[in-house]
């Protein structure tokens, strides 16, 4: 039997350990020394700090694939019977892949060369140093929301009995769906601006809300220190960043 | 095609100021004579005779480039007459209002003249630091010197930018609220009773 | 003096070459057409032309400024004789290389578009997490979204940023696989011959 040269510096998966030994002219499968492809493979799995299933289960089905072609290349009459897969049916399967993926090897071997041919064209990272200075703009407004704002101010709220104000809390999911509806605008807003125009019982159930976002992980809440305002930010924060000046 | 030929003709301070251009128009912080130096493996004295070059090429009217020297070294900078286009490229969608945080906050300046934060805190029941920071930020309001002198809270005014925002020809046109208060003194207190009373 | 002399003294498209030059030295990322045309409040087929004024000034052996297309729209870099100064000032994105790891990833990302790390490893045969979170890292690929909505699979796609690096006018730009591997009939015939070879 044929020596195995195997190359484990180079060996990336098992398609390459494959890729390598398939494309070698000379070789048959009956030639192929599976046992020896499985210790490669071990031998790297061993180098790795964690089992990753999914490379493994990748592995077994190449694996079998290949010992598959080489039982019915060396027992050609059974083979026949044993199995209703047909071997041109596995063959097709492999080369589809391997195709795939050596069309994907090219085309990072040409990012590579990319890469490095790219090496001397420098670019700036981040905003200019004197770039101007991004203003927020505001919609023209009304005066008279000012005056009934200190209208609002300057005024006692009607005086009712608190038994009357017991009565009447307002539903839970009413917050509920008003921060659900705020959170899918703004990734973050603040809880004391938010209720700040309502009346306490009112701030009291909006927190009950809120409690109740965060016991369903929806949100997550911070405080800088007690009483600070508290910032209520979306639990799934998806932003995805677009430049960064991060190095290598 | 003869080296020799190619150095003669080259202005080496052309070649410098070059290199200069291209180390200004990558870095994302102001470069010093220094810095310049260093990266260019030159005189000090040959690199500040190669920023002349740029302040003369990159000037204000002759180029939308333009060479500004600032505290920390030299920079580019956009031209003033592209102010426009650049306010247009770097611009924010428009705000349709402000919170209500902001809105009390804004009223309470703007009807009782100069306020500080703590003033501002007291008349609203909710601390307004927050809402006093944002207002900054959009220029609405600038800070107007302290309370009783230095060492007090600074004070907030109203800005030329909030009369135009509200369409406003100045702080007199304002909605009156002599319902409330017959001048600016009584509304203050008129403010600070309810607020106590709120509390109570 | 007389604004009816500098009218007819200026050449209007070169005006907005100005201007342009004035956006492109502060923006933050390549600048499209469109973008220029909105920031300046004029007609694409004349910021066009201004583009086409501009990228002969600051063309490659002759200004240390070069206006390239790149990344789905026109940006400036340095020109590449000044590429040694910049490395003794500034650090590059992608600085000692990458793995090829990160490359196979990379390509499987750039080619296919939005991925998770579980095709990712179906493609490679091996695990892609670290190779990704690399990638991340550098800004190369990006979250996109998950698999089916939410609860699937986190994707990425690529970023500007690798448009960028790798000097790519758009993803368009990008070799076809077929021209990469034009071998791959033979691979398949082998595995076709092997198959067969029981047969007989």
């Amino acid at each position: 039997m044929r020596e195995l040269e195997l190359d484990l510096d180079a060996f990336e998966g098992p398609f390459d350990l494959l890729l390598a030994l398939l494309l070698r002219e000379e070789l048959e499968p009956r030639e192929v020394d599976v046992a020896s492809i499985v210790v490669a493979f071990a031998e790297q799995l061993a180098q790795r700090d964690e089992i990753d299933l999914e490379a493994c289960g990748e592995f077994l089905v190449l694996v079998a694939a290949l010992l598959e072609l080489k039982a019915r290349f060396l027992l050609p009459d059974e083979a026949a019977e044993l199995d209703a897969l047909e071997p041109e049916e596995a063959a097709e399967e492999l080369a589809r892949r391997l195709t795939e993926y050596r069309r994907l090897k090219a085309a990072a071997a040409w990012l590579a060369e990319r890469l490095s041919a790219e090496r001397d064209r420098w670019f700036r990272l981040g905003p200019a140093p004197l770039q101007p200075r991004a203003e927020r703009r505001l919609a023209p407004q009304s005066p008279a929301a000012l005056a009934d704002a200190l209208r609002a101010l300057a005024s006692l709220p009607p005086s009712v009995s608190l038994g009357h104000l017991a009565l009447r809390f307002p539903p839970v999911s009413r917050f509920l769906e008003r921060f659900r509806a705020l959170l899918a605008r703004r990734r973050v807003f603040d809880f004391d601006q938010e209720v700040g125009a309502l009346s306490r019982v009112e701030q009291a159930v909006a927190f009950l809300a809120l409690l109740e976002l965060r016991r369903a992980g929806e949100v997550t809440l911070s405080q800088g220190a007690p009483f600070a305002p508290i910032r209520v930010s979306r639990a799934a924060d998806e932003r995805i960043r677009q430049w960064t000046a991060g190095s290598a | 095609m003869d080296s020799r030929l190619r150095l003669i003709a080259i202005n080496p301070v052309d070649r410098l100021a070059r290199t200069i251009e291209a180390l200004l128009v990558v870095a994302s912080a102001p470069l010093s004579v220094g810095e310049l130096a260093h990266a260019t493996q030159d005189e000090p004295e040959r690199v500040e005779a190669a920023l002349e070059l740029l302040r003369d090429r990159y000037a204000e009217e002759r180029s939308g480039i333009v060479l500004e020297e600032v505290a920390g070294g030299f920079a580019f900078r956009a031209s003033r007459d592209a102010s426009e286009a650049c306010a247009r490229l770097f611009e924010r969608p428009v705000d349709r209002g402000l919170s209500q945080a902001a809105l009390e906050t804004l009223a309470i300046i703007a009807y009782l003249g100069p306020c500080s934060r703590p003033e501002i805190a007291r008349i609203r029941g909710v601390a307004a630091d927050s809402a006093v920071a944002s207002l900054v930020e959009r220029g609405l309001v600038a800070e107007a010197g302290r309370e009783r002198g230095a060492g007090g809270a600074v004070r907030y005014r109203t800005t030329p930018l909030f009369e135009r925002v509200f369409g406003l020809e100045s702080l007199a046109s304002l909605p009156r609220l002599d319902d409330l208060a017959a001048d600016r003194e009584e509304l203050r207190e008129r403010l600070l009773e309810v607020a106590a009373a709120r509390v109570s």
